[in-house]
């Protein structure tokens, strides 16, 4: 893998950004949605002059989709399979102002590393997760994933097709009450940069289930074109119950945002309890730690 | 050396109290103890405390061992001298270990000692008292505490002084009702059964000193380490780092969380790390074990992270209230790839502050993972240490990288091979210095690379930093020397919570004529070599204490010194008495 | 031993190909290999091969290397005879593998070759004759491999063959045009450019054998052993045992799960094996950290269950695609608490079926998890080997209590004390014999008990159902030995799929002159003391050879026979060559 | 711990059917509302016939809930904290002639070994899962659940009290299609008794949120008295967007069947899969295994 230097513009007009490209080229195959996908993320962040590189950071699990954290030439982490959401939790709550970019696939996301989203979305931190989902298992070349449709023969395994239901993560992301849940398709990349940033301007957990056809293990580019459809005018995003019912209607794959909740951040919160633990002195840690010890004397 | 003094100053006060009893019929058998222990501290005595909690969620019979001495305490000592029974049970479950001719205290409302050796009876009607007199049966065990307080002639305004700070915030009728009950008991003891004093606790004029656990020490020491960010799941006996975290470390600017498992705590651990914080998290056996995979994660990515595992009886979900130290081949080998990190374990409530602060000194030094073994006996019990000395402290923080010119940018070559294996670290937010921390093998510049070449010089980067914190440890003693100096027929080599009672029976040994040298290892990887081979060299016979089954550390010698240790090890739960370890050198030596 | 005679044998065919070139420019570069692999197997040579993938998604530079002669092969081999090179990229890459006067066959179209070394150049122009010729561009890969099936002469008709059963689902129509690409490359050689055959394959009449991978094989002998659950989460390069099972379980009247990840895949075959299945799972490191918790509860709960990891480069995602040996010490110590577990290796294709077989009967009869520790290198590379003797081989069951009678139910000592350390199992569904499984600390009975008799008691239990394991090993041959009998200069010791080359380089350098004796552990824990022993005593020093940095198995050894190894490791993420080993062995005899 | 035996009824007549009593007592605190879930679920157990003991094995995960697999005198299977449900499966799909009981705490269930939950309802294995819900962890003595009320003050940690919004079980159970979600509460012995056996009669996976006071930690008997109401007698259970709606009413603490739906079972799919594979010749495994060795030749 050769090492190739993006040079740098200075910032200042958002034509002059920061172009968003890392140092390294992407390794993934010919026509895989991530491209699409990628650039439309790239086109988001350059829109976005609150956006600073070095306050950027993407956290990514293992996958093709995880080699991203490398790819928009920001401070980036790619961590293990499944723990790229708790690993950004800390990053945010370590130092919030930090921008937060999660990035993953379906697999990394819904299967190993699904127990922690509901955890994520109780805590409402403000950082944005992009899921890329391409309903395969696309680094390990094929295998189900758990939002694979019911009887996809995978390619390793085409005498037994899949008995699992999908899950269905838009459904799952609203129960969690997730602050903000959009879907977005690699097809359709001006949609895409457009809700990408309002993921990120979000004051709060935002997820984003990124459709991203894989071309080597589950092309799905004919089938989505079908499928896709923009939500309505008049849809109205802060009706939960409307979000779920949207969700639980998989004929249509509707992009945009089902649902999206103004609500205190996490990192509010725990800056307010901290103020009222620390009270009004204003003392050093030192001191602190000294009044500490004393009170087990 | 001062402590051989200490190991060989005669003392005029040693006593151990054990109080037993179901807390399920007589709640607050943990606090009598507990409140006796701070009361003795207070009128400037030493204390080592020892307790085992029942199985059962509620109830079940408890037993807190309470040893006070007018010189430095190492251990919780052997046999009991005083022993206050609630019941029955409680009474015949530990009449074993109480000393031929020791004083009982029971219940004599509750039940009527048939006791198979000669002690000292002393039966006070602890129920009728509470109930009757102060119409407050729920402090019967009070009354008790009144009475041990009496035979060792204790000041009771100081036990006042406790009782009001546990519940005036409650209620002051609580306090009186509470502090009627010990002066009753006191008074039964004096006047209704004549007793005088077994011995006379005189206040000692000296400076104050503190009452700690381990994991209080812990948790200060990480403090004063500079940690910032905690991340936990609960898990006994590792639970009360997390509360106290919770509670002290917003107060310095810190984050404290509880997370939805073990995973996901290492995770934001090592994600706040990477932010640029210090970070801990802590847990025991079964955390640990779902905290391997992050573990390497942090090894590879190069995150300085502490992990503060408390150790308890294993395998799987084992005995979570009895303490063991066989954790030590996980933290050495969890973790698959060659994936070296730094071990090192507390030898004693005092050193847990310390030893805090060099795990986090460690950890950041070498950005990597750091685990701190502790265990359950170190977790809950109780020791006088002197107040630390957070000033003359040194604290190591990671090498950063000076932030870079933003128009000049070059790759940041965050992976550097250096000589020592370190190499700058740079906090998102600067400048310049943009990189890709990542678990893939990886070039200097973080980009993925499965090249021979690249593999090997990282994998040497990964173990050299070690041997570099190691090279460089400037003063710091990893390995703490005791007993014979010189030749000796034995050297004891032990690791963790042993160190106070082997030292006791070290010098009990040396006193009865063998010729014993004892060296106490604080950092378990990467060993100190130069150490323990001059330590070798000099015995003739190498014995490795440990309590686990398999002799885990004498193994790890063995295999380093390549040498044919005896195991001294104990699988029953519990720590090392000093007379066992004394049994032990006795065994040997013959 | 009768292989000592192969060893010395003199081979009439010998001959290593190797394919290069990028994927992602030429696609079916393993096809070329793999194809050319089937052929000379079926024409009756042994072979065996080697491949590293690249490690981008798509595209990228791949390797694929066979071996093949007349008689039995041990090792992939040192240099190359003729080079496959179907880009200039794929040349200079391997150029240096390529044996002075070796033949390089390149695709004349592509490019001119500037050797820097004397070779043999036969130019084909393959992108021209496939895209001219046939207009078929996709298959200039088939005329690489025309054009090397002439210069070893094999009978074209079984490559024929193999297109047939490869694409004629597909279409006919592919089958002609591929094999049209095969007819006009070996034309090509032979009359364009008028070369004669190098070796003459001519068919050897001989008892029909199989291709496998050791991961096939891995799958094959877990069938034969009588898996009938298999749980597993993808993961490179366990991944393709997983898709066997799900293919070929369901057949046998068994279930073969994805799970959703490495936690949920062992917990399942544990609750399999508590309803009386043989169970087993597959993955590699990563997943292997992940599942240490179970591990510690299958310990506990004495439930039998086999975790097969096929090891590559750590820590952490590390290279997940290239070859290590390095997760010995997380499945030897992987486990908070003394948590004893038997670890069995393959050592190559052959033996894999065999091993899963072992660990199998090791997990039922010790009722416990058995590790088999297998590797990237052995998981992907083919070889040809006898039929496995599924008839001849032992398969053993746990034991099991005899149902009881309902009606005078007592409670079931499911954790028995026995002399063994085996208890009597009982499969739910089982009449009058229930029972708990617990990870808690328990009696015989399975209830929780925590007394330090009974924790001591139930660690020794542990423990020695490994100890018997090895005592009733009843002439399964848990080490094997090579080169030097009676007193060697040099004794090799080693684990894994190390044991072909390592043979090969003892048997030359026995050749040479030295004295060089060779001992192949299969079953790491509980190690073969007697066996080892033996050896160790008979030679005058050890080396120790493996894929690793630190020398995992190298301090196992000291630790437990107290020796002081010469450490042969390797961490270029490949294989051990021949001659690698044997100048290792040359260093430590000097 | 005193090891005592349960004398063991012949089985015949419900009245004389075993009394699904353990050899040990619980280690429970006084007034645990485990207690009472303990004995509705034995109830439920005498009065299923079909339900046999040597065929019945209950598998629960760590915690003071996680216990009770002891206490049934069934089969038992007491394993790590938070993977009961995969370790179920596995008994499950091994003999699925097993009556298979999964318990556990809210700690167990719904933090640690949440992200199992999903995976289970894909496949739809035909077992009961019994959450022992006291929205605290009891067995580490105190600390906050995911259950737990937001604001609440742990034991352990008063001033600090939970700034995360708890987790809404029941809505995120309807969102991964569960195919039967109940709300049971250990106050309400008889329903619960009820919807125990409704949970085990049906034919998929059944979770059942089983509400558990602890007396110790965070003793809700009075609050939970106050807000319990019985589904009403209309009410469609069959309505996944009703159940849903339920769900978020979260004023009410409503107990009742709030959805169920009868689709194949994992078992089912699996059996019919592997018939179609096996195909009709009626072949011995080893000759089965013959020939798959051949096809290596
Ligand atoms: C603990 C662990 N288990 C398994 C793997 C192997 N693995 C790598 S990526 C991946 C899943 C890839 O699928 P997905 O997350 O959907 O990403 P995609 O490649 O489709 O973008 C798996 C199982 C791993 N790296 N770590
Ligand atoms: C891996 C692991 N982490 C932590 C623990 C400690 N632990 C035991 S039970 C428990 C949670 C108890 O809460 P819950 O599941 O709600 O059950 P309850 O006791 O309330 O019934 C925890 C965290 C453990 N045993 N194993
Ligand atoms: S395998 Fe699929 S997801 Fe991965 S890079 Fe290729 S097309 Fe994209
Ligand atoms: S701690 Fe709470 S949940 Fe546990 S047994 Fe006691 S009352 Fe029940
Ligand atoms: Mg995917
Ligand atoms: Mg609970």
């Amino acid at each position: 893998m050769t090492t190739t230097v993006t040079t740098e513009k200075t910032t200042g007009q958002p034509e002059e950004r920061f172009d968003f490209k890392g140092m390294i080229e992407p390794v993934w195959c010919p026509g895989c949605g991530d491209f699409a996908l990628l650039n439309a993320i790239r086109s988001a962040l350059r829109q976005m002059p609150e956006v600073e590189r070095q306050n950027t950071i993407v956290i990514s699990g293992i996958g093709c989709s995880g080699r991203v954290a490398a790819y928009l030439g920001v401070y980036g982490f790619h961590g293990v399979h499944g723990r790229a959401l708790p690993t950004a939790l800390g990053v945010k709550e370590a130092n919030p102002s930090l921008n937060v970019l999660v990035m993953g696939g379906d697999g990394d996301g819904f299967s190993i590393g699904g127990g922690h989203i509901p955890h994520a979305a109780r805590r409402n931190p403000n950082m944005t997760y992009i899921v890329f989902d391409n309903e395969i298992y696309g680094l390990t070349k094929g295998q189900v994933s758990p939002t694979s449709p019911k009887g996809l023969a995978g390619k390793s395994t085409p005498e037994w097709p899949a008995l699992e239901e999908p899950l269905n993560p838009l459904a799952m992301l609203i129960a969690y009450n997730v602050s903000f849940v959009a879907r977005v398709y690699a097809g359709s990349p001006k949609t895409t940069t457009q809700i990408v940033k309002e993921a990120i301007a979000h004051p709060g957990f935002a997820v984003v289930q990124a459709m991203s056809p894989c071309t080597t293990f589950y092309n799905t580019y004919k089938l989505w074109a079908k499928q896709v459809r923009t939500l309505p005018e008049d849809y109205d995003p802060t009706d939960r119950m409307a979000a779920f019912a949207r969700a639980l209607d998989t004929e249509t794959m509707w992009l945009g945002i089902f649902y999206r909740e103004e609500r205190p951040t996490y990192e509010e919160m725990i800056a307010q309890q901290a103020a009222r633990l620390r009270g009004d002195e204003e003392l050093s840690d030192d001191e602190r730690l000294r009044r500490l010890i004393d009170s087990f004397v | 050396m001062a402590t051989e003094m200490a190991e060989a100053a005669t003392r005029v006060v040693d006593l151990v109290v054990g109080v037993a009893g179901d807390t399920g019929v007589t709640p607050g058998i943990m606090t009598t103890g507990e409140m006796l222990t701070l009361a003795v501290s207070r009128v400037g005595y030493d204390i080592y405390t020892f307790q085992t909690n029942p199985a059962e969620i509620k109830g079940g019979q408890a037993w807190y061992q309470l040893r006070l001495s007018d010189q430095q305490l190492l251990s919780q000592g052997n046999d009991v001298n005083v022993l206050i029974a609630f019941d029955e049970e409680g009474f015949e479950k530990n009449e074993k270990v109480l000393a031929d001719g020791g004083v009982l205290i029971y219940d004599a409302s509750a039940y009527e000692p048939h006791p198979s050796r000669e002690f000292r009876l002393v039966g006070v009607p602890m129920t009728k008292i509470a109930r009757e007199q102060v119409r407050f049966p729920l402090a019967k065990n009070m009354v008790g505490l009144g009475a041990a307080a009496a035979l060792v002639d204790l000041d009771l305004q100081v036990i006042r002084r406790m009782i009001e700070q546990k519940y005036a915030a409650k209620s002051m009728e609580i306090v009186e009702k509470n502090f009627a009950c010990v002066e009753l008991g006191a008074n039964y003891v004096r006047s209704e059964l004549g007793l005088s004093p077994i011995v006379r606790l005189k206040p000692i004029p000296r400076p104050e000193r503190l009452v700690l656990s381990g994991n209080e020490a812990i948790s200060l020491g990480a403090l004063a380490a500079g940690c910032r960010f905690f991340a936990g799941y609960p898990i006994t006996p590792a639970s009360t780092i997390l509360e106290f975290m919770m509670r002290e470390l917003p107060r310095f600017g810190g984050v404290a969380l509880q997370m939805e498992d073990e995973i996901a705590a290492l995770a934001s651990c090592i994600g706040a790390s990477v932010a640029g914080k210090k970070a801990m998290t802590a847990t025991s056996g079964p955390g640990l074990s779902l905290m391997v995979e992050l573990l390497g994660l942090a090894v590879m990515a190069e995150v300085p992270v502490v992990v503060a595992d408390i150790q308890r009886a294993g395998p799987s979900t084992g005995m979570p209230t009895k303490t063991e130290q066989s954790d030590l081949n996980l933290a050495l080998y969890g973790g698959h790839g060659d994936a070296p990190r730094v071990v090192v374990a507390p030898s004693s409530v005092g050193d847990a502050f310390y030893t805090a602060i060099r795990a986090f000194n460690l950890a950041e030094y070498t950005q990597g993972p750091c685990i701190l073994l502790s265990d359950a006996n170190l977790a809950n019990r109780k020791a006088t240490v002197d107040r630390p000395d957070s000033q003359g402290v040194k604290i190591v923080n990671r090498l950063l990288a000076p932030e870079s010119d933003e128009r000049l940018p070059k790759p940041f070559p965050r992976y550097q091979i250096t000589m020592s294996g370190i190499s700058p670290y740079a906090v998102p937010g600067m400048k310049g210095t943009y990189f890709v921390a990542t678990g893939l093998e990886h070039d200097e510049y973080g980009a993925p690379n499965y090249t021979p070449e690249v593999h090997t010089a990282m994998s040497h980067k990964r173990f050299r930093k070690l041997e570099s914190a190691y090279a460089n440890r400037n003063g710091d003693e990893w390995v703490s020397l005791y007993g014979a100096r010189g030749e000796a027929d034995l050297g004891v080599i032990s690791w963790g919570s042993n160190e106070g009672v082997i030292r006791e029976a070290v010098a009990q040994a040396n006193a009865e004529g063998y010729k014993v040298a004892f060296a106490h290892v604080h950092v378990l990887n990467p060993l100190p070599e130069k150490e323990l081979k001059a330590f070798i060299s000099r015995v003739r016979r190498v014995m490795v204490a440990e309590i686990n089954f398999a002799g885990q550390f004498a193994h790890l010698l063995a295999g380093r010194f390549k040498i044919d240790p005896i195991p001294l090890t104990k699988v029953s739960g519990t720590p090392f008495t000093p007379q066992e370890v004394l049994d032990g050198i006795r065994d040997a030596a013959a």
